[in-house]
């Protein structure tokens, strides 16, 4: 399936989790903050959301600023 | 200064020292600075995963949310509504509902945008956000986001990451005579007499980052700043004496010595 | 700062602020300064005693020869013969032979004579005096005290009492670059950012008096000009960034979020 | 006799000294430093201390200053 | 200077300096400044008649419409509804469709508003009229009117009457940079040196009022900021050198009398 | 200003503008400069011919006796012994017996030497010089000289070809108010604001060189300096206003529209 | 009949003028502005124009302004 | 015969005036100042003076300076 990773397309396997997707891009999940179509994900259901095909995510985190 | 605590929104603070994260070289360095600052307030921003990169520092790790409010700012934002975006996906990421609101449009001197600022404020106060506007230093501004409900105003004293002082003094002095919120003054303070001279023209706090950043010893330089902050502070409550155009004497006058009667 | 000393004439000093015991109030309120300050080198005049008057507070009690290096000035002098009589007379009564050297003819701004200052400067170290003499900003001037021997300059900021702040930096400045022995702004610096201002230019020390008997709170007011001076010194030498004409963000210019690739 | 005390001419009985002439000014001896005719007396001798006709004092201390 | 016009709104001055009319102790005074000055824009506000006073001197008999752009203000006005309507009177009344924009809620310190400043902006330029507004110098705002059609934007130095000079040069500087239309120094220009300052920065024109009613002899003042105003000018355009941190000899380092080789 | 002269030992002068001749690219450049500043006092130096040379231009051709006192300065002496043997080179040489004693011993800031230059004057006096001093700006010593007899104090702003201004204001101002001879403020006028800055304060006249070798076209920059420089000093003449805290309306603050009573 | 002239009641005989207004006022014509109920009248025409029960008028003139 | 110009060492032939001199060093005399063992020369004598052994001159000139 096809989905939209800031801004980027990507394709995954079917029964692709946001866990799976930030163990595939190397992240810790407790740093990353996880925006799908508009909703932010809480962590603890990183395991548990599977991804669908077209939806977009935002992957952000926070990052020193004044 | 317990005895005289900083209060925003409610909420006491004893340190007037807010500090910002940005442009440090090393976690470590960042460590040093917050634990010398003795800050209580601490500005961080939100950014996308550079997915090219992969694992980088945690900025959060050098924070401790017991001890720390950690403070998302709007960095980025080029309108209202894009500031308001992302002070809600700070919220949801799981911080306290305080932000700094910062709306830059033109990247060469970063000023804020006035009109998009209150605009952004209104939506925020009405969702319930402590709100800390960042804007230029324009008194009939600051008083209308007071109308509006924000927690402080927080004026300029020079650009951004400028280190040029508190070359605003002219207006810093007549927000701070004027409000009744606190006026934190933010940017542009390169050094800790720059911090001393805001507190003691009466401002409730600053905020420095750049000054801390550009340091050879982050931790030292954070230190001094934290010092200089609370000096003004003090100084200010300790009533300072006139500007005088002559000399006055600080020895007596009379009695010398090698006058005959 | 311990591990930071300040030295003069081969003695170390842990406080980089000197202060004066004029005009305050009270022998309390010079108490509190004294003690509040952390001062080491803390200076007193020389006067005759009022007949008409009998009995005073004796200053001396307020000041503790074991912890405070008393300084005598030479105020009222208005001639290198009368400074150098009060030098040795504040010597002869039991102080050590230390001397603020301090000429000023004139009463309104009671600005130092410079060739007079030069004149006594010489023949109180060739008495074996250490001297610390008050001058004008004044480059030339501060070499050819140097080059006489004395132990420091003391350029002032602004004329005393004047609480005008370091009006003279241009020149301070270059003095600071050129000296050889410890330069230590006295005179005019009527808040502690003031202070910190000196230090972050790279002075050694400052003197400060009338914004301290100015002050509705002595003690507060002397503890803050400590903690600037502190300030300003962990300043200069964890190494300030420049000041800069633009901005220099303190967040990231990259990775903004609703940036569509 | 006469003697001038701080530029003011003043009789004194015979067999004053120093210590009496403080006495007699109400002024605390350790707090008052005196020079008379340019020697400063040690503060232990204003008891022994003897003052003769003509004598010139300056009664001096230290008061505030910056 | 007929060379380097000022040009408005498709229009050309020769005069750079631009006068206000309060405050003349009398008719005369003001005839006497408006002629010294040179200035071709001169500004007058609108005001009610006072009934109880019946008839007094009409300040337009000082000026001549030939000679003269007599630019009406809208001071009075706490809202853009108000100002435009003084707009249009002042054009109903007979003078051209040009207006400074002024709009000032609060009377201590007289500052404008930005926000109803840019909602009246709107409206007048759409009206047709030639709009300069009064503005604090905030470099976001002034862009944003320009964008509206503004034909000017006058960046205040100091607040009105305060003779302090351009206190706000950091960002006069700013706003001289990123401007496509006239940028007109206006309010707080005490001396000529502020007004020559102002132009050596590279702003178009000067507008002053308090400081010619103020002086003494209101011609000579008049001539004076003229002169200073054109000096500015022509020193801009002839290119300054920069400021430097140490000397530059103005007389040769090499070929000194007594050294021998 | 005729009306108004400049007047040195007994000698009136039209134009209150001296100007130096170093440092110009061209004979040309020197001659525009010269014609349109309107100078009546013109500073040169005495150097020896530098024989591998040969002939050079001859900066005399650029100056016409009849129109122009031409002053010699000492610069290049190090000692009282060397200015005076300058000074009578000078003299010898064919130019009238005054000179710009000029003593300064360090090549970094160039900053006057002032005992030797009170050493010097003394001696120049006594030989029947017209002594016009450069010094620090240092009111001690202003007077010291105006006590030996020199027909001006020429104190400095900043060092000289600094471009920075009048820098040493405050104290300035207090040789200004002191002084019973004509006050020149010379070295550091980068700006026609700068010019005009010090005559406002009440300077007598001001002496300029670096400005105007630095700026790209020579003869608009001295008469950008000339008119500043006369706009200052009638600006002084017709007297300033005072510097005001608050703002003070411009436009009356009664008979508002759109009351109704 | 009544009027309000700068925002104060003022009753004048029928027929009176704006002209005959500005004269029992004192005022210059050629230097007063008149808005009557919303419009800025000509000034030729301050002869003609008969004022009206009810009017609201504004007489305004230019004065110094910065 | 030697003499020092400017600081230099030089030799001349016999009979060399100040004159003769400043054209052999291409100098205009009505620009130079010729100062000969502490006296300065009148510019209408150049061509009589004679310089002499060991004679010690300084030319010099005036130039721009501040």
């Amino acid at each position: 399936m096809n989905v939209t990773v800031n801004g980027e397309k990507r394709s995954l396997d079917a029964g692709a989790t946001v866990a799976s997707l930030l163990a595939e891009l190397d992240l810790k999940p407790e740093a990353t903050v996880v925006q799908r179509n508009d909703d932010v994900l809480e962590r603890t259901r990183y395991g548990e959301v599977e991804l669908r095909d077209g939806d977009v995510l935002e992957l952000v985190r926070f990052v020193g600023g004044g | 200064m317990t005895s005289d605590p900083l209060v925003i929104a409610g909420r006491s603070f004893s340190s007037r020292l807010m500090i910002g994260t940005g442009k440090f070289p090393s976690s470590q360095s960042l460590r040093d600075a917050v634990e010398a600052s003795g800050s209580e307030i601490i500005t961080v921003a939100l950014r996308r995963v550079d997915l090219s990169k992969g694992e980088t520092d945690d900025i959060m790790s050098a924070l401790d949310p017991k001890r720390h409010l950690i403070l998302p700012n709007t960095s980025g934002a080029r309108t209202a509504d894009e500031a308001v975006r992302l002070a809600k996906l700070a919220r949801a990421a799981g911080l306290e509902p305080w932000v700094k609101l910062e709306l830059t449009p033109e990247p060469r001197y970063l000023l804020p945008d006035g009109l998009e600022t209150l605009r952004a404020a209104e939506i925020l106060v009405k969702e319930g956000f402590v709100v800390l506007p960042y804007i230029q230093a324009d008194p009939i501004l600051a008083k209308r986001l007071e109308e509006v409900g924000t927690a402080t105003v927080m004026p300029l004293g020079a650009p951004i990451g400028s280190n040029r002082g508190v070359r605003t003094r002219d207006l810093i002095r007549i927000i701070i005579e004027q409000s009744n919120i606190p006026v934190v003054v933010d940017a542009g303070l390169g050094a800790p007499s720059h911090a001393a001279e805001a507190m003691e023209m009466g401002a409730d706090a600053v905020l420095v980052n750049t000054a801390l950043a550009d340091a050879a010893d982050h931790g030292a330089m954070a230190k001094a700043f934290a010092m200089a902050t609370e000096a003004g502070r003090i100084a200010f409550r300790a009533g300072m004496g006139p500007e005088r155009d002559a000399a006055e004497a600080s020895s007596p006058l009379t009695g010398f010595l090698f006058d005959s009667k």
